[in-house]
């Protein structure tokens, strides 16, 4: 599985996709977000951090899979 | 009759152009501009990051939600990416409608609901520094 | 700061060019155009006649007002006269402003207030016949 | 005195310029407002009838002389 990542996430990982180990064995929104707190603790700072499975918002429940495109959203400043 | 893109520059004709037609009586078009002050600092250039996919897909959205409020002939939105200076144009939503009153309320809702979900990020670059808008609380 | 005037033809960037300043982050442009219906009745055209010396001082007395109100950076107000079709632009009246609230509140408030008080008269001219707008009850 | 016509005043009067009689010894907006009735009546079922003085709406009882520029301000239309 690979989450693709933008704005200050982008620079807090130092690359565009992060690559989720498989052991990990990581199925939830929820376990995502929990894992990416121990491994990037500069993502726990932030505003907001959500979530998207092929460019829909997604839930903490949402179960993830390697066939959608998933992403990193931090707090959007657009407009 | 609904023009959803993002691009490099915004083109404020191509979006009253689309806009326009006989049947409205009212243009109402918002246009949103790299101010060169944010929170007492001066503001060298900006650079905006959009998850270009999901950003279109989200506009698409907002749109779909104003069609259904509002009573609207024709319905735009534009956003810029990539670096900006302090006075040009970064978003440009607009719409036409028969009365005025649904220009307003539309447009106004076209930019607060992009504002909130649309996955765009601006980054401001101060003379000194550098700031993702409102990444941190 | 202030563009008020009274053309034959309207033209939307320059209102946008009056409004543009690194100072604001919001404009907002209201334009009033020529519907080709009017109260079930197919319009052919419309002929738009001035008060002209008043015109300009009731525009001018409107945006002081506004000017008072809201915080803004610019403000533009262009009408148009003579002959006009269908889809044609008659009006247009903008503000650019630091924050979205202020340009959108603003706008409103000027196209409100001209309609008002601005000694400015319509003619729709139907297939059989041709009515003064709102001159009778 | 000299009144300036619009819209559809003008096209009641069938000029752009109305004189008003020195002998009819109107000196006041109200006063101007009824003989403009008796002589045309089509001005009464107008939706409304201002009268402008130097460019600025009157009040009825405001004083009429030679010296402004007085105009006829049937309902407006702009916009």
């Amino acid at each position: 599985m690979e989450i693709l990542l933008f704005g200050i996430t982008r620079e807090i990982v130092g690359k565009q996709k992060l690559p989720v180990p498989a052991d990990q064995n990581i199925t939830t929104v929820k376990a995502l977000k929990t894992w990416l707190g121990q491994q990037y603790p500069a993502m726990q700072s932030l505003s907001s951090l959500l979530v998207a499975v092929d460019s829909e918002y997604a839930q903490d429940d949402d179960v993830l899979n390697g066939e959608n495109e998933i992403a990193l959203i931090p707090p959007v400043s657009g407009g | 009759m609904m023009l959803i893109k993002i691009v490099e520059h915004i083109d404020l004709n191509e979006a009253y152009a689309h806009l326009h037609t006989p049947e409205a009586g009212a243009v109402n078009l918002f246009v949103g501009t790299v101010r060169n002050h944010s929170k007492g600092k001066e503001v060298m250039h900006l650079d905006f990051e959009a998850y270009e996919t999901m950003a279109l897909q989200q506009m698409q959205h907002v749109a779909d939600a104003a069609q259904q409020k509002f009573p609207l002939c024709k319905l735009v939105m534009i956003h810029a990416v990539g670096a900006k200076e302090p006075g040009e144009p970064v978003v440009v939503v607009g719409v036409s409608s028969a009365h005025r009153d649904a220009s307003f309320e539309a447009c106004r809702f076209l930019i607060d609901e992009l504002k909130k979900t649309v996955p765009i990020w601006k980054k401001e670059f101060y003379e000194d520094n550098s700031v993702w808008v409102n990444a941190h609380p």
